[in-house]
C-alpha cells in the first residue's frame, strides 16, 4: 500500500470521476429487488458471474480498481482517502463483487505480501481486473477450529510438488481460477512449522471440485480433492515449511474482510433487518403487542450497535490503526444478531414459518433465513474460537495448555 | 444418565419400540426417506399395528387396541422422536386417536377405533384455520344438521397427517356450540404444504357440505381436553428428540479432536453439552409429570403447558447446540443433525408456542 | 444405614405417632411470618440456636432424631420407609434445623464411615441430640473451586498435631462445638495424595473464628484461623494422607443436602417466588402488561420444573438408588431461577427498587435478595464447577488436561 | 484495548481526570466513604471546580466555566463511573447543569451558573414523582403566578443530590403547560431514601408554596430534551463502571491460580470476558455516538434510548459476571465488585430502564 500524499483539490476531482462512472455505470441499490439476500444467492449462479466480471473489468478499465494498489502490480498507487472517498460515492450503489471478496480481500495481499515477483507480476493484474478468481484452500474435514492441524500433504519430487488430501468449506471453488493450498510438507516437526503454501491452478489434472450443500439447501461452498495433482516449482509462495505465517496473515484479512463487508458489520448503516421485521409485525398485526414489541426494539439496539461499531471501525482503519479484534467482536455480535432475527420471524410467522403454502414467499424467505444462521455462526470461525481470540489477543489471557504445540505433527493425537 | 422413574412394564416397552424403530428406521434410511430417495414401505404400519400394537396403543381392548395410558403412549411417542421415525404414530395413533376417547362415544366411534387398532388406516386432527391461535379458533367452519346426519363446509391447515389420512377429525360451529365431527379422505380437498421438518408431512383441507359423523356436539370441554392432550403428546415427542440430540452432541464430543484434544476436554463445549443435560432433564420431569397426570384424568391444563413450554424450548435450544458442537461438519445437508433442527421448530410452533402457553399458563393460574 | 425390613403395620403404627409428635410439638408453616427467607435469617442470631437445639432435644429424647442411624450410636435403626414417613408428615411444619444441617448431612456421614469406633460413640449421639453442632473447614481463600490446593499444614509433634493456616466460608463456625478440617500433611507428593482429615475442638486454643460480611450485608460464613492449634492423636479421620477420598465423600453429601433441603430443590412442590412476584406485580399492577406475564409464566414454569425435579430426585432415593447429578442440576437451575426472579422483582420495583424510604419494606426485601442472588449461585460450588461435574461425571466426558495431577503438592503453581 | 475514537484535546482532558481521581479517590477510599468511615472533605469539590474546572464544564465561559461540550462531558463521566468517586459530577455538574443550559434563559441563569461553575453551590435535577415512569410525568406538583414570581407545590423524588443540593430542578404544571423551576434547598423538606448504590445519596423532597424561579414555562419539548440528555449522560457513567469492571475481572482472572493454572486460560473464564468485552465495545459505540449527537445539537430521542439500554445492560451483566470471575472473594463486603453492581443496579432504573427505553425507541421510530 503506498502512502502518498493526496491535496484536497486532487480528492475532489477524484471524487467527481467516480461520483459520475457510478452514475453511469451502476444500479442504486433500491432499484434492485432482493436485497443483500438476493445478492448472495445470486453469487452462485453463472449469468451473475458474468454480470460480476463485467462490472470489474469496467471498473479496472476505468483506473477505479486496486486504487491504493502499487501501479507495478496494475494498481493505481493512489491513497487510502482516495479509497475513503470510492467507498463513500459508492455507498447505496450495487457493487455486485462477492465474487471478488476471497480474492481481493485475502488472496491478492497474501500474494503482494509473500509471493515473488514474477506471482506478484503474474497475478495481481488480473485479479484486480476480474479476470482471475481466487479461492482459499485451508479447512480439512479434520482440521476446522484447528486449521494448523491440516493434513493434506505436499511431497517434492524433482522439480515438481505432488498434492495429496481434501480441502472442504472452500468458497467459490466452483468458478475460481487459482487456489491459495496450505499444506502438510514436514511431519516431523512441530504442527506450526511444517506448513507450505502454494499456488493451484484449479482447472489442473486430480483437482476435483465438488458442491457442499448445506442444511438450507444453499451450496456456496465445495469440497475439494487432490489426487497426485503436480504443481510447478514456480507455485511455492514463501519458504518451505514456514506457510503458517503466510496463513494466519490471509485469515486476519478474511476475518477483516468478512467484518468489513460481509458477516456481522454489513455495508451500511440502516436497520434493514428491523426493518423487515417491523414489516413482518405489521402485517401480522404482533405490531401493536408489547412483548413484540420489546423483541422488536432489541433487535434495533443490536442492528444499530453493530453499524456504529462498523463506522469507527472503518474510522480507525482510515486513520491507519492495524486491524484489531473488531472483526471478532462484529462477528460475535452479527451471528447473534442473525439467529434472534431469525427466530423473531419464527415467533411471528407461527405455524407458517413451519409449514407454507406454494404462493407465500414471506414464509419460505424466513425458514430458509432461519435455516441460515447456524451455519451464519459458524463459517469463517465458530463463537469459541473468536472467544478465544478476543480472551487472548485483546485481554490478554493465558492460552490452554497446549499439549500439541510442540511436539511433532505426526505423533499430536487426531480424528 | 437418565432420570426417568419408570416402571418396570413401561422400560420394556420402551426397550421393544426402541429395538424395532433402530432396525427399521435407521437415522440413514430417514434421511433417504426425507430426501424423497427411498419409500417407507406401504405395509410398515400394518405391522407395527399388528406387531407391537403401536397404532392401537391406547386404544381399548374391545376395538381390539392394548387399552395402554397415555404414559405408555408419550414413553412410545419418545422413541419416536429420538429416532424420526416416518410412521403416523404421532399424527394418527396419538393425535388422531386421542379424541375419539376423549368424546367417549362407543357407538359411533367403533368402526374408526377398530380400523385404526388394526393399522388399516389412518386419522388425522384437523384445528387449526389459521396460524398464531391456541387454542385452535373455529373462524368459519360450520357443522350442519340434516335430520341424522351432518354436513361440514369450511378450512383446515397445519395438519400432521403423514402425507394423507383416512380420515380427519375436524372441529366446526354447530348452533349448539362447537362440535367435533369425522370426515372422510374422500370428502375433501387436500393441498400439501411446503414444510420445513422434512420428516413429517403437513397438508391442508377444505371441504364443502361433506358428510360427517358427529362424535361430540356442544363440546367446548372436549376440544379444550383434545388440545391439552395434544400438546402433552407432542411435548413428549419432542423430549425424545431432545434426548437423542443430546447424545449426539455427547458423542461427537467425545470423538472429534482439534488441538490435539478431544473437544469435549474443552469446557466450552463441555458446558454446551451439561447445559443441554440440565434443561432435558427438566424438561423430562415436565413431559413425563403431564403424561402421567394425564393418565391419571387429572386436569392437565398446566402441566400440558409446562410440558410444551420445556419441551420446546429444550429442543430448539438442543438443536442448535448440536450443530454448534458439531461445528461445519454439523450444517450441512447430509448430516442428520438439521433433520432435528427442522423438527424442532417445527413441533415448537404446533400446538401452542411456548410464547402462547405462557400466556395460557397465567390465565390458567388466575392472574 | 440399616436396611431391616419393616411391616406396615409398624410403618403406620409409627405414622401415628410421628403425626401425634408434630401436632403436638411443631408449629406449622403458615403460622410462621417470613418464611424460608426469615427462617436462613434467623439461623444466624443465638436466640434462634436455642430454639434449634431444644427442638432437635425433643426430637432425639422421642426417638425421632436418627431413625436410620445405628442404635449403637444413638441412632434407632429404622428403615428409610421410616424417614420416608416421617419426612411425609414432618411436610408442613416449621423445622428450626438449619443450624444442624452441616452435623448431620455431612459430618455425622463422614464420622459414621471413616471415623474411628471411638469416634462414632464419642460423638455421633451427641449429634443427632442437637447437643453439639459441627462445622466443615475445607475451603481456603487460595483453595476455593480447587479445593485440593489446600495449604492448612498439620506438623505432627510427638502425640500430637500443630494446624497453621486459614479456612473461609465456613457456615456456623461461630457457634459449633467441633469442625472436621482437612490439612496439608505431605507437599512432597501430588496433591491429592498429602491430604489429612482431623476433628478439631472449636474452642481450643489457637482458633479464631470472624464473621465474614457478604455483599448483602448477612454474615453467615466465617473465616476461621488457626494459630499453632494442637491436636491430639486421636482427632485423626482415617488414615494419615489418605483424607481427600473422605473430604470428596463429604462434598458428595453436601451436594444432596444442598439439592435436598437448601439450594435448588427447596423443601415444597409450591410455587413460592412466582406467587410472591405475582403479588408484587398485582400490587404494582404491571400484571396486565404482557412483557410481564410472560416473564412471569417463565419463573412459574422453572419453579414448577425445579419442583418436579426435587420430587423425582427423593423418589429415586428413595428406591434406594445413589444419588446422581440431580444435585448439580438443581443446583443450577436453582440459582437461574433465583437470578431471574431477584432481576424481575427489580423490573417490576424500577426506581423503588434501588432506592426506598424507611418504611418500604417491600422494596428493602427485594433489595437485599437482588444482592444475595449472586452469592447464591457461587455459595456450594460455582456453576462452571457444576457444569464440569455435569459434562465429566454424567456425560463422560474427558476431563482438562490435568497439569498438577501428579506434581508434588510444592511445585504446583499456585496463588 | 480500547476502540474510542477520540481527539487529543479529550484524551488529554480524560488522562488528566484520571490522574485526580485516581489519586484523590482510590477504590479503597471510596469503600471506606461508602462505609460511613470516612469523609470526602469539605472542599474537594471546589478545589476540582478550580482546579480541573469540572464543575463548569460544560458551563460557558461567560459563567465561569469551560464552555466544553456534552461530548467532553461524557468523557469525564466515564472517569467518575470507572471510579465510582463520591463528587457531584453527575448530579450537579451534569444533571444539574444541563437544564439551564437547555432552558437558555441568561438573564435567570447567570446567578446560578456562576455559583455551579465555581464549585461553591450544587444543584439536582428532581424531575420523577413515582417509580416506573419515563419520561417522568408530572402527576402532581405545580407552580403558581403571582405577578412577577412563583410557587411551587409538589414533591419529588429519587433525586441524586449528592446527600443535599443547594438548588432542585422540578418541573411543574402550569396553566402554559409543563415549566421548569428552580428551587433553593431552604424552601424544601429533603428525606434521605436507603440506596442500593452506596456511593451515591438519593433522596426525595417535598415543597409547599415554596419560591420558585421560571427557567421555562410551556416547557415540553425543553424537558424532553433534558431527560434525553440525563439518560445519555448517566449512560457515559455507566460505560466507564462498566469498563472498569472489565479490567478488574481480567486482572484477577490474569493473576488467580486454581488446578495449577492461571484462571484465565480456562475458557469458562475467557469467555466470560470475552463476552463483556464484545458488551463493553458495543455499548462505547452507543455512549460516544449519544454524547457526541448531543454535542452537535442533534436530535438524541432514538441515541439517548439506545445508548441508555445498551450501557445499562452491559453493565448491569458485567458487575455480576465478575463477581462469578472472582467467585467467593467476589461477593464479600469487603471486596469493591458489589460497589460497581450496586451501581450498575441502581443506573439500570434510573432515567428510564431498558425496558422503558425500548418502547420509546419503538415509539420514536413510529411503531
Amino acid at each position: 500500500m503506498t502512502t502518498a500524499i493526496e491535496t484536497p483539490a486532487e480528492l475532489e476531482e477524484f471524487r467527481v470521476k467516480v461520483r459520475d462512472w457510478f452514475s453511469s455505470n451502476a444500479q442504486r441499490e433500491d432499484a434492485q429487488a432482493g436485497g443483500e439476500a438476493g445478492e448472495v444467492e445470486a453469487g452462485e449462479t453463472e449469468d451473475f458471474l458474468v454480470v460480476a466480471r463485467n462490472f470489474q473489468n469496467k471498473l479496472y478499465d476505468s483506473g477505479l480498481s486496486g486504487l491504493a494498489w502499487p501501479k507495478e502490480y496494475g494498481g493505481q498507487s493512489l491513497t487510502m482517502n482516495h479509497q475513503r472517498v470510492f467507498n463513500e460515492e459508492a455507498s447505496g450503489y450495487v457493487m455486485p463483487s462477492t465474487p471478488f471478496m476471497v480474492t481481493l480481500g485475502m488472496c491478492a495481499p497474501t500474494i503482494l505480501q509473500y509471493g515473488t515477483e514474477e506471482q506478484r507480476k503474474r497475478h495481481i493484474g488480473p485479479m484486480l481486473r476480474g479476470d482471475e478468481i481466487w479461492c482459499q484452500l485451508f479447512s480439512e474435514p479434520g482440521a476446522g477450529s484447528d486449521v494448523a492441524g491440516l493434513t493434506t500433504k505436499a511431497v517434492r519430487d524433482g522439480d515438481e510438488w505432488v498434492i495429496n488430501g481434501q480441502k472442504v468449506w472452500t468458497s467459490g471453488a466452483h468458478y475460481s481460477n487459482f487456489g491459495l493450498i496450505v499444506t502438510r510438507t514436514n511431519p516431523d516437526v512441530p504442527k506450526h512449522k511444517g506448513i507450505t503454501m502454494f499456488i493451484v491452478d484449479m482447472k489442473a489434472p486430480g483437482v476435483t471440485v465438488r458442491p457442499l450443500r448445506q442444511m438450507s439447501g444453499a451450496s456456496g461452498f465445495n469440497e475439494v480433492f487432490f489426487d497426485n495433482v503436480r504443481l510447478p516449482a514456480t507455485a511455492l509462495v514463501g519458504e518451505v515449511d514456514q506457510g503458517w505465517t503466510a496463513a494466519i496473515g490471509t485469515l486476519m484479512n478474511e476475518r477483516v474482510s468478512i467484518g468489513a463487508g460481509g458477516g456481522g458489520l454489513g455495508r451500511g448503516t440502516g436497520t434493514v433487518q428491523f426493518d423487515r421485521l417491523a414489516e413482518l409485525a405489521t402485517h401480522t398485526g404482533a405490531i401493536t403487542d408489547p412483548v413484540t414489541r420489546n423483541e422488536l426494539a432489541t433487535i434495533w439496539v443490536k442492528e444499530r450497535t453493530l453499524a456504529i461499531l462498523g463506522d469507527r471501525m472503518r474510522a480507525s482503519l482510515k486513520s491507519g490503526n492495524a486491524p484489531g479484534p473488531e472483526g471478532s467482536i462484529a462477528k460475535l455480535a452479527g451471528s447473534e444478531l442473525g439467529s434472534r432475527v431469525a427466530d423473531m420471524a419464527m415467533d411471528l410467522l407461527a405455524e407458517s414459518g413451519q409449514a407454507w403454502t406454494n404462493d407465500d414467499e414471506e414464509s419460505l424467505r424466513w425458514a430458509t433465513n432461519l435455516l441460515g444462521s447456524p451455519g451464519g455462526a459458524i463459517a469463517g470461525g465458530t463463537p469459541e474460537i473468536m472467544r478465544n481470540i478476543l480472551g487472548e489477543r485483546s485481554l490478554g489471557l493465558p492460552k490452554e495448555p497446549q499439549l500439541d504445540r510442540d511436539m511433532p505433527f505426526k505423533e499430536i493425537r487426531a480424528n | 444418565m437418565c432420570m426417568s422413574v419408570m416402571t418396570q412394564e413401561r422400560e420394556a416397552l420402551k426397550g421393544a419400540v426402541a429395538d424395532y424403530l433402530d432396525a427399521t428406521f435407521p437415522i440413514d434410511k430417514v434421511h433417504r426417506i426425507a430426501n424423497g430417495k427411498e419409500d417407507v414401505s406401504a405395509g410398515e404400519w400394518t405391522k407395527a399395528a399388528q406387531g407391537l400394537g403401536l397404532a392401537g396403543l391406547v386404544i381399548p381392548e374391545e376395538f381390539g387396541g392394548q387399552g395402554a395410558s397415555l404414559g405408555e403412549l408419550g414413553v412410545v411417542l419418545q422413541e419416536f422422536g429420538r429416532t424420526l421415525a416416518p410412521l403416523p404414530m404421532l399424527s394418527s395413533a396419538a393425535l388422531g386417536t386421542v379424541p375419539f376417547l376423549v368424546c367417549d362415544n362407543a357407538n359411533v366411534s367403533k368402526p374408526y377405533l377398530e380400523a385404526l387398532a388394526a393399522g388399516t388406516a389412518t386419522a388425522a386432527l384437523a384445528l387449526s384455520e389459521a396460524a398464531n391461535q391456541w387454542p385452535a379458533t373455529i373462524n368459519t367452519t360450520v357443522a350442519t344438521q340434516n335430520g341424522d346426519t351432518w354436513t361440514v363446509t369450511g378450512s383446515k391447515t397445519f395438519i400432521l397427517d403423514n402425507g394423507g389420512a383416512d380420515f380427519y377429525i375436524v372441529s366446526a360451529s354447530t348452533p349448539q356450540g362447537p362440535g367435533i365431527f369425522v370426515v372422510n379422505s374422500a370428502d375433501v380437498q387436500r393441498t400439501d404444504l411446503n414444510a420445513m421438518d422434512l420428516t413429517r408431512k403437513q397438508s391442508s383441507i377444505s371441504f364443502n357440505n361433506a358428510k360427517a359423523t358427529a362424535l361430540a356436539v356442544n363440546a367446548q370441554s372436549q376440544l379444550t381436553q383434545i388440545q391439552n392432550l395434544a400438546a402433552t403428546l407432542v411435548a413428549s415427542e419432542q423430549l425424545g428428540g431432545a434426548d437423542a440430540i443430546l447424545k449426539m452432541m455427547v458423542e461427537y464430543a467425545k470423538m472429534r479432536v482439534q488441538f490435539g484434544r478431544i473437544i469435549g476436554s474443552f469446557q466450552a463445549i463441555k458446558h454446551m453439552c451439561a447445559n443441554t443435560l440440565v434443561e432435558v432433564e427438566q424438561a423430562r420431569g415436565a413431559a413425563e409429570d403431564a403424561a402421567d397426570r394425564a393418565a391419571q384424568g387429572e386436569d392437565i391444563t398446566l402441566s400440558a403447558s409446562l410440558a410444551k413450554i420445556a419441551c420446546s424450548e429444550v429442543f430448539s435450544d438442543a438443536t442448535l447446540t448440536n450443530i454448534r458442537v458439531h461445528g461445519g461438519i454439523g450444517y450441512t445437508w447430509e448430516h442428520p443433525a438439521h433433520l432435528y433442527f427442522r423438527r424442532a421448530r417445527s413441533t415448537n410452533a404446533l400446538f401452542g408456542s411456548p410464547v402462547q402457553h405462557r400466556e395460557a399458563l397465567l390465565v390458567g393460574l388466575g392472574y
